[in-house]
């Protein structure tokens, strides 16, 4: 029987992770996978605790996050492709017209 | 109970605007339509003003011709006015500067008129709103709205370099006056509980009266007196102040005192010559009647802590400012430096502290507006003539000018206080007062010093303009004054010498302001004989209806969640 | 005999009846000046005359009115006034008043409109109207080529209206408007030809410097106020007594006729001396207000020293008297009437006002007497190497002022009094007789390019003899009498602790003498007498018509005439005789001399000159003229084309450029301040205050923002990272918290 | 397995979310059969009646006692029904600015306004959720509207660029949430807000880590959707890159609605933590998101981004009365973050609710400025020089006073009225929240707040003068004009001054909806 506490690291570490991956990765869809694997990561710090308190709540808000994110990743992968349409790259460094 | 029994006030202040419907409605290019209807309406205005000063009764109770109605109030405002001598004076001024600013400008102001007499109009009504308000915060809405039309006048119409001085002069008040928001809504709450509260000025002061004397016995008591403190007495002691503070910074950047007037000079310089006449004939008086009404009363003991360095600041102010104008060559800019010095004197007698000296003030308030108003009216003439303010530009003009250099003559005695015409009086009571007051010698002495140093730089400038021979040829064909620009100026000169010679009716008017305020500002004086209450005391009308100003909202229980 | 002496005595007009219209005396010019000034230009020439000296004329037939009422004894009843803050018995003799209520008042400071005529101020009364009308009279003629006369004529009114509100002032303030009042007049007066620029600066140097002298007068005169309150305060019945009043009627004076007023003040400096008793005397310190810890003497010292600053400012004395020469840029007649005859000796008939005050201190005594002495002198030296006519005349003015000072601060008040008003007469005649001389000679000014005009303006020329002896004191006219008066007194009187200055004073004056007759001759000689000067700028000098030469005529025979008033023909209360214009001004001075017999701080003496003094005095004056006449009509006349030594050269050079004061108040004082003030200017008003602090505020709030503003790269992630940071900065923040 | 029976009453409450739904259905629908060439002027109509609706609906709600919607999962109060008005007038508001703009690019669509529909039901729900899954589904429902939104211009590249930072940063900082959301169910138990607090109360005995962290990572989430500094930057650029109408939504609806959520949960939250801990978070984005946003904003030229800072300045100042909350005792000292010991006897309780109403009243004034001032921009900006970036240049504005002086006057009203200048609302809005913020003693912040607004009133002047005392630049073709538009001005000018005189009836509602906060 796993302690919890390991889950919650682990969560921790995947969505630090995720986090490092937004500051750091230049090309547009990984970045937003890199945010994909933060909203994992939140669902696992759920589920965990779900399971400590021995209700739903968790369970269900996993789910709404999982139907969420699927709404996010529809719009998102729209804009990126949009992105791509004005400018030929989807590399985020490029992506810097508006400054200041 | 006539309509005028109860809204003379209103009307004063509001006719300016209703005036301004009138000319929206006009069509901007019917430019005789719109200078006659401002005109008209001004006129108007004078009338219903005269009709205010003369009903004011100088026996009769402080604050007269009031009118309160609730408005704004679980904020703890009402809408109340209400005239004291010292306002109804004023008041006069602005309503006798309006018609003849009118005047003034029917040719300066050559483009965009319409706008131009909208702003005039509006900038009236903001200019007697702030005079007659009896709430604290309905005066602060009158004298931050009053510097948006003021704000168009010198940006709009100004001279050359008149954007920057229009932002200039727009944040620099700013500044003071937003801390001076600050301060005041801090006052409001410290002044007492919920249900007591209230931004009207009757209520604030006599809720701060008790405590300010508390204050005043234990400052002026043994070293330490005033760890014994508590409640109010004790937050006045702690933040009184700096409340005081933000309260003379804003109204001493609107006088404007050393060393925050270099807004001033630019503002006057650039404005178009009605901007500049109200600039300098009303708006400055508003911070000196800030001190008056708010600042100094409000806050006694810190005012009595601050008036040696108040003072200092007034003194140099005066020597400074005219020393300024010797080293001017621009005409307007001297005049404006004048007004540095003048104000000066204002602010000297303010801190006398003597009825003399407060009285000297109020008559030297009004003695301003008028010298150098005029004195900004007849340049605006002459700029008309040769839009140049340089005296280098002038010289000799007095041979084909005899009428015009004539009033500008007599209005430079005014102001240099020639005995006979109003300047005098006024500068004779400040300085008398100064030196009967608890000030050291030294003060009355260095400002009377303001006496040579003003003949100086005046008649310089005199001289330099209107005397010796014609230097530049386009001066040799400058026409007189015309009709018109004679009837604007004639009454300046009427008023120079009637109130050099009969000031009696005016100066009845604003004495028992001045006995009130010299009782209310040394509450905070070491071993001061202490008034009478009925000196101190702010008596005005309650609210009409019964709700208490500043009823506080009571929040009704948590809702029922869980049960 | 008695009829004639009862028809002298018993005024046309009831005093109390004539009162009430005292004011018309100061109306009638200014309406004048109203009418002249605003109409004039379309009224004409005549009209103008005719108003402007009527206006004047008028005035001075009430001034008459008034002066006979003054000396009004019908039925041996003498004219007397109630003294509002003496006692119901004790009155004013020889006075008419009248209060045409207040004029301002705040507080419990209050000035009244109130008028009052005494033998002082009506005999100024008669000197003022019929002086000037006489002047007017002349410049009728004079101005006839200019057509500014109508501002001429409404000025010159103006200038009268001011005079007389200074001399029937009965309080300070209203002395004040007055005294500015001609100080304005003047200015506008001396650049009356405002074209040249020269002149219209003249105009400003006089207002300024009087200026400068008004400067000191309100400090005296709020000095004055604070020791009026102050000994109001200490007071006790006794010091009332003494003074001849009660505390009941003095605060009830104050509080109707004000602080200012000649008579409270009179009563105060009554009540002061040591010999009277009473809580308050010179020694006492003042116990409350600003004034605290001074003593009244000591404080009065003070304020009679700023009176003389002031009056030094009106009257042309050290150190102020720069401006009177350069004022003779205005028209001739204006230099008789204002800078000889009546505004410039504004300062002595304050001091005569005020001698009751006066007296109370030695040590201003003795400094307005020594500073009398040294203007006198000075102004003396520097004439004589002056060789326009009009400037040597103005010399002679400051220095004749100096003369009345050092009676004034000796406290031969009536002696400097007779001598202000037999100075009018002949100083007027003399400049009047210059204008003369100027308007027959072309506007010729340079007594050197005169000369021999005795021939072709005889009446011109008769007449400035008259008064050049006059000035110059020799016996029998009038000059001499007054003058040496003064300098009687001057030498008998003594002020106490201050022995040697009537000494100093009487050396002085002798020297003075001798040095005046000597000028007066050199400029009479050279005008009037030799031959006609090669230079001149008209072959033949014409005599002026009678309107110029009228007003000479009767100025001369007035510089005789009154010498009467010297003359020891009254009884003295004491036994003996006493000059008549002293028992004439005995009802004004009569309380300086109580206050000086009681606070002993000047003995009076009262002895009339014995011969040796008048032969003295008389072989002064007549040696200074004798080398004058042996300078310029032998010496000089041999000496044309022998070289002139240097020292001599360098020595007129001096006494030319006036012993180079100008040069020095410009190097010492108005350079300073143009230069201060420049510099406050550009270094603290445009550089610090404006540039470094209001525009630096803003300057550094935009480039910060413009800081900030770098920040925003335009990359998402660089925001996430910043964003991430603030995270983790809250985040720590909690734990600590936590821990803490 | 029961299901929760749910009555009428029950929907009730979300009427005007369902209203604005419907419409966007209708609109979707509609669009579905209509030509590209036909007519859409009926679509901003519909919108704007719909918002007009739902905010008569909310004004309706507002006296209804408050209630629990749906089990707790909302609730029905004055605050939540007024934010929804001021939801509308956002909507409304930046529909009708939208008529011109879309038409001139000839990107009139029924998605447009179906999207701004969707996103105004997500804010109005959101500003009555009280449990934290709901919040974040809504917040996502608005978000997701508004990513659209940005990017709805397909032309150029700002757009997309807009859409894109605005849509990685938004779903980053949602995630941030969420897991903040995490960490407090697991402290708790719950995602019910009223529900919470008792656990909250025993946590803080407990290990309060969880809370603590949970709760900054909270505040993180929304202060991203209220950009307040720092988690600002992603302003700027989006409200640039975004249509003027979207910009106006934003900064209106969005803002408020983020603001209301972010009130809710922290006053329940912060039961359960010191209140040091809010109090000093908030009072620090305050105090840097009013200097900084005044800051930045001072040197634009470009008015639309200058408005951007503006917003963000002016979330400081709401931030600065969302601080006022959180004052339990005011301590001694004269400090700038810290509560100094000036309150004058107000209990507590009472100050809060002032400080709920300043937050309240404060919202509406924004919306209606900066609607405005919106609308504003997007009548004079111009499409060529979007790429560019100098389409929303000052000189747009030069001599605007001659060519069209209604315009000018209006826009000076509302430069003024974001400047905090009587007599307009936004001097009104800006006292009560200053009042608010003195009361409960936050001086030393208030002080700063007055001095940067004081700084605020440069950028905002230097508006009015390019309007007003520069000449018409030559070669400027005449403004087309358009009912959208100035029926967008009038409304809002209006309201600007009315608001400001008269601050009456409104300020009564508010006392209402400050104190019936369902706490």
């Amino acid at each position: 029987m796993v302690p919890i506490t390991y889950y919650l690291l682990l969560a921790a570490a995947l969505f630090c992770m995720g986090m490092f991956g937004v500051l750091v990765r230049t090309n547009a869809l990984v970045v937003f996978m890199c945010v994909e694997l933060m909203l994992n990561a939140v669902n696992l710090t759920f589920l965990a605790f779900a399971r400590m308190h021995g209700d739903g709540i968790g369970h269900v808000s996993a789910f709404f996050v999982i139907a969420v994110a699927a709404a996010e990743a529809a719009i998102g992968l729209a804009i990126v492709i949009a992105v791509f349409r004005s400018r030929g790259s989807v590399n985020v460094d490029d992506i810097r017209t508006m400054k200041h | 109970m006539s309509f005028f029994d109860t809204h003379l006030l209103n009307v004063v202040i509001y006719l300016p605007l209703v005036f301004a419907a009138l000319v929206l409605m006009l069509p901007s290019t019917e430019h005789g339509q719109v200078r006659a209807i401002t005109f008209v309406g001004m006129l108007l205005d004078l009338a219903f003003g005269v009709w205010a000063y003369f009903r004011f009764e100088p026996s009769g109770a402080e604050f007269q011709m009031e009118y309160r109605v609730p408005w704004f109030q679980q904020f703890g405002m009402s809408y109340h006015l209400g005239l004291d001598g010292l306002a109804a004076s004023l008041l006069l001024l602005t309503v006798f500067l309006g018609p003849l600013v009118v005047l003034a400008s029917t040719t300066y102001i050559s483009h965009r008129i319409k706008e131009f007499h909208l702003a005039l109009l509006v900038l009236q009504t903001t200019m007697l709103g702030a005079l007659a308000s009896m709430d604290v915060l309905l005066f602060y809405i009158f004298f931050e709205a009053m510097l948006i039309p003021m704000y168009l006048l010198v940006g709009v119409w100004g001279a050359e370099d008149r954007r920057m001085a229009a932002v200039k002069f727009f944040l620099y008040t700013l500044v003071g006056s937003l801390l001076m928001l600050v301060a005041i809504v801090a006052v409001y709450f410290v002044s007492g509980a919920p249900g007591v509260r209230s931004f009207d000025y009757g209520t604030l002061y006599n809720n701060l009266l008790a405590a300010n004397q508390q204050l005043a016995a234990c400052t002026n008591g043994p070293e330490g007196a005033c760890a014994s403190l508590t409640g109010l007495a004790a937050t006045l002691h702690t933040y009184g102040p700096w409340m005081f503070a933000a309260f003379a910074l804003a109204f001493a950047i609107k006088v404007p005192m050393w060393p925050v007037h270099t807004w001033l000079p630019d503002a006057h310089v650039q404005a178009p010559v009605a901007g500049s006449m109200i600039l300098a004939g009303v708006m400055l008086k508003m911070g000196t009647y800030g001190f008056w009404r708010f600042a100094i009363p409000l806050f006694p003991v810190a005012a009595q802590a601050a008036r040696p360095f108040l003072a200092v600041l007034a003194v140099i102010g005066i020597v400074y400012g005219a020393l300024m104008c010797l080293a001017q060559r621009d005409i307007k800019k001297l005049i404006a430096y004048s007004s540095v010095s003048h104000l000066g004197y204002c602010m000297l007698g303010l801190l006398a502290v003597t009825s003399e000296g407060a009285t000297g003030s109020a008559y030297q308030m009004l003695n301003h507006g008028i010298s150098t108003g005029a004195l900004f009216l007849l340049f605006g003439f002459l700029y008309e003539r040769r839009h140049t303010r340089l005296m280098s530009d002038y010289g000799g003009i007095a041979k084909v000018m005899p009428v015009f250099t004539a009033a500008f003559v007599i209005i430079t005695f005014s102001s240099v206080a020639v005995p006979g015409t109003n300047g005098f009086i006024g500068e004779f009571l400040v300085l008398m007062g100064t030196f009967k007051s608890t000030l050291p010698l030294g003060f009355g002495a260095f400002a009377t010093l303001g006496v040579i140093l003003g003949a100086a730089y005046m008649l310089w400038m005199v001289q330099k303009v209107f005397f010796g021979g014609i230097t530049h040829r386009e001066n040799q064909h400058l026409r007189d004054m015309n009709l018109r620009e004679m009837l604007t100026t004639a009454p300046f000169i009427v008023l120079v010498a009637v109130m050099g010679l009969m000031p009696q009716p005016f100066l009845e008017r604003i004495a028992p302001s001045t006995e009130r305020y010299v009782a209310r500002a040394s509450v905070g004086a070491p071993g001061a004989t202490q008034a009478k209450d009925d000196q101190l005391r702010v008596e005005v009308m309650s609210l009409p209806s019964t709700a208490a100003a500043a009823r506080p909202s009571v929040p009704a229980a948590p809702l029922a969640v869980r049960e | 005999m008695d009829g004639i002496v009862e028809f002298f005595r018993t005024a046309p007009i009831p005093p109390e009846v004539f009162a009430p219209s005292l004011g018309l005396i100061i109306l009638l010019p200014l309406l004048g000046a109203f009418v002249c000034g605003v109409f004039g230009k379309w009224l004409g020439r005549a009209n103008v005359h005719l108003v402007a000296c009527s206006a004047i004329a008028g005035a001075f037939v009430l001034s008459l009115m008034a002066f006979w009422a003054t000396s009004d004894a019908a039925g041996g009843r003498v004219v007397s006034m109630p003294n509002a803050f003496g006692l119901e018995r004790d009155v004013v003799r020889y006075a008419i008043s009248y209060d045409y209520g207040t004029w301002f008042a705040a507080g419990d400071f209050r000035v009244n409109f109130g008028l009052l005529v005494d033998h002082l101020s009506g005999i100024l009364l008669l000197v003022i109207t019929g002086i000037g009308f006489l002047i007017h009279l002349y410049s009728t003629s004079y101005m006839e080529h200019d057509d500014g006369y109508w501002r001429f004529f409404a000025y010159l009114n103006l200038f009268v209206a001011a005079m007389l509100t200074l001399v029937m002032a009965d309080n300070l303030v209203l002395l004040f408007v007055g005294w500015e009042g001609v100080g304005m007049a003047s200015y506008l007066l001396i650049g009356f030809w405002y074209t040249d620029s020269a002149k219209a600066w003249a105009g400003r140097k006089a207002f300024v410097t009087n200026r400068i002298g008004d400067f000191a007068f309100l400090i005296a005169t709020f000095l004055l106020i604070l020791t009026v309150n102050a000994f109001s305060q200490q007071a006790d019945p006794r010091d009332y007594n003494s003074a001849g009043s009660s505390r009941a009627r003095y605060t009830q004076g104050l509080l109707e006729k004000g602080p200012v007023t000649f008579k409270g003040l009179e009563k105060m400096a009554l009540a002061l001396p040591e010999g009277t008793g009473g809580a308050v005397s010179l020694a006492t310190p003042i116990e409350a207000g600003p004034l605290a810890g001074y003593t009244f003497g000591g404080v009065m010292t003070a304020t009679m020293l700023l009176f003389l600053l002031g009056a030094a400012g009106k009257s042309a004395q050290l150190p102020l008297y720069v401006w009177l020469p350069d004022a003779m840029a205005g028209p001739t007649p204006v230099s008789a009437l204002i800078h000889a005859a009546t505004m410039v000796t504004a300062g002595v008939y304050l001091f005569c006002r005020m001698s009751s005050l006066l007296v109370l201190s030695p040590t201003a005594m003795a400094t307005i007497a020594v500073v009398g002495a040294l203007t006198s002198l000075l102004a003396a030296l520097i004439a004589f190497a002056q060789d326009d006519i009009k400037k040597v005349l103005a010399y002679s003015t400051v220095s004749q002022l100096g003369i009345m000072f050092m009676g004034v601060g000796m406290g031969v008040f009536w002696a400097a009094a007779l001598h202000l008003l037999t100075h009018a007469c002949f100083k007027a005649c003399l400049f009047l007789g210059a204008g003369s001389v100027m308007h027959g000679n072309g506007d010729e000014t340079d007594i050197k390019k005169l000369g021999g005009l005795y021939k072709e303006m005889k009446w011109t020329h008769a007449t400035f003899l008259v008064s050049t002896l006059a000035i110059t004191g020799i016996i029998p006219l009038s000059g001499f009498f007054s003058k040496d008066a003064i300098f009687h007194g001057v030498h008998h009187n003594h002020l106490h602790d201050l022995h040697w200055v009537s000494g100093f004073v009487y050396a002085m004056g002798l020297l003075i003498t001798a040095c005046t007759a000597f000028y007066m001759s050199r400029v009479y000689l050279l005008t009037f007498t030799g031959k006609r000067s090669p230079e001149a700028k008209v072959a033949h000098a014409h005599e002026s018509s009678w309107f110029m030469t009228l007003p000479l005529v009767v100025l001369a025979f007035l510089s005789v005439v009154t010498l009467v008033y010297a003359l020891p023909l009254m009884p003295r209360s004491g036994g003996g005789m006493q000059p008549v214009f002293e028992n004439f001004l005995s009802p004004v001075l009569r309380p300086a001399e109580a206050v000086a017999r009681a606070a002993q701080t000047v003995a009076l003496d009262h002895s009339t000159p014995a011969f040796v003094d008048y032969l003295i005095a008389w072989l002064v004056a007549l040696s200074g003229g004798a080398t004058a006449a042996f300078l310029y009509l032998k010496f000089f006349p041999a000496q044309v084309g022998k070289p002139v030594p240097a020292f001599a050269r360098a020595v007129r050079r001096t006494a030319h450029n006036k012993f180079y004061v100008d040069e020095l108040y410009e190097f010492i004082l108005i350079r300073p301040v143009k230069f201060v003030a420049f510099i406050l200017f550009r270094v603290v008003d445009a550089l610090v205050i404006d540039t470094v602090l209001v525009r630096g505020t803003a300057y550094v709030t935009e480039k910060v923002g413009l800081g900030l503003r770098r920040l925003q790269t335009g990359d998402a992630q660089a925001y996430a990272a910043i964003m991430a940071l603030a995270i983790l900065g809250g985040a720590v923040y909690a734990l600590l918290q936590v821990l803490s | 397995m029961n299901l929760p029976n749910l009555t009428l009453a029950d929907f009730l409450p979300l009427l005007p979310a369902i209203i604005m739904v419907v419409a966007a259905s209708v609109l979707l629908l509609s669009e579905v059969f209509l030509s590209a060439t036909a007519s859409r002027g009926y679509q901003a109509v519909l919108t704007v009646v719909a918002a007009a609706a739902s905010g008569a609906v909310a004004v309706g709600l507002m006296f209804e006692p408050p209630q629990e919607v749906f089990l707790g999962f909302g609730v029905l109060d004055p605050f939540s029904s007024f934010l929804t008005l001021v939801v509308s007038v956002g909507l409304g508001l930046a529909a009708l600015s939208a008529v011109g703009f879309l038409r001139k690019r000839g990107a009139e669509r029924g998605e447009f306004y179906a999207l701004m529909l969707f996103a105004s039901a997500g804010m109005s729900l959101l500003a009555m959720s009280t449990e934290f899954i709901t919040i974040f589904v809504n917040i996502e429902i608005l978000s997701i509207a508004t990513y659209a939104l940005t990017a709805y211009l397909r032309r150029g590249t700002r757009p997309s660029e807009a859409g894109f930072k605005y849509f990685i940063l938004g779903a980053f900082s949602s995630a941030i949430l969420l897991y903040g959301t995490a960490l407090l169910y697991g402290a708790t138990g719950t995602t019910k807000l009223n529900d919470m607090v008792i656990p909250l109360q025993q946590a803080l005995h407990g290990n309060p880590a969880l809370v603590y962290v949970g709760a900054v990572l909270i505040a993180a989430g929304f202060a991203f959707k209220v950009a307040a500094v720092p988690f600002h930057m992603w302003t700027p650029d989006v409200y640039e890159g975004a249509p003027t109408p979207v910009t106006a939504l934003m900064s209106a609806g969005v803002k408020a609605a983020a603001f209301a959520s972010l009130v809710r949960v922290f006053l329940t939250v912060g039961k359960g933590m010191d209140p040091k801990l809010p109090l000093m978070l908030f009072a620090t984005l305050a105090l840097l998101t009013m200097v900084a946003g005044n800051l930045m904003a001072i040197p634009q030229r470009n008015v639309k981004r200058m408005l951007a800072y503006s917003s963000i300045a002016h979330a400081g100042y709401l931030l600065l009365g969302v601080a006022a909350l959180f004052v339990a005792a005011p301590g001694e000292s004269f400090r700038v973050l810290s509560a100094s010991s000036l309150s004058g006897g107000t209990p507590l309780d009472v100050a809060r609710s002032d400080a709920l109403r300043g937050i309240l009243y404060y919202l509406l004034a924004y919306t209606f400025s900066a609607a405005g001032a919106f609308a504003m921009v997007s009548a004079l900006e111009r499409r060529e020089d979007e790429e560019k970036g100098t389409a929303w240049d000052l000189e747009r504005f030069a001599g605007l006073a001659q060519r069209r002086p209604g315009y000018a006057f209006a826009m000076a009203a509302f430069m003024l009225s974001l400047g905090g200048i009587p007599p307009t609302v936004g001097f009104m809005s800006k006292l009560l929240i200053f009042q608010a913020a003195i009361d409960v003693g936050l001086v030393g912040l208030t002080i700063v707040a007055v001095l940067s607004s004081a700084a605020g009133a440069y950028y905002y002047l230097r508006v009015v003068v390019y309007m007003f005392m520069h000449p018409v630049p030559e070669g400027a073709q005449p403004l087309e004009r358009n009912w959208g538009t100035e029926a967008a001005l009038v409304i809002s000018t209006v309201a600007v001054v009315l608001l400001g005189i008269l601050p009456g009836h409104v300020t009564d509602w508010l006392a209402q909806a400050g104190t019936l906060f369902g706490q």
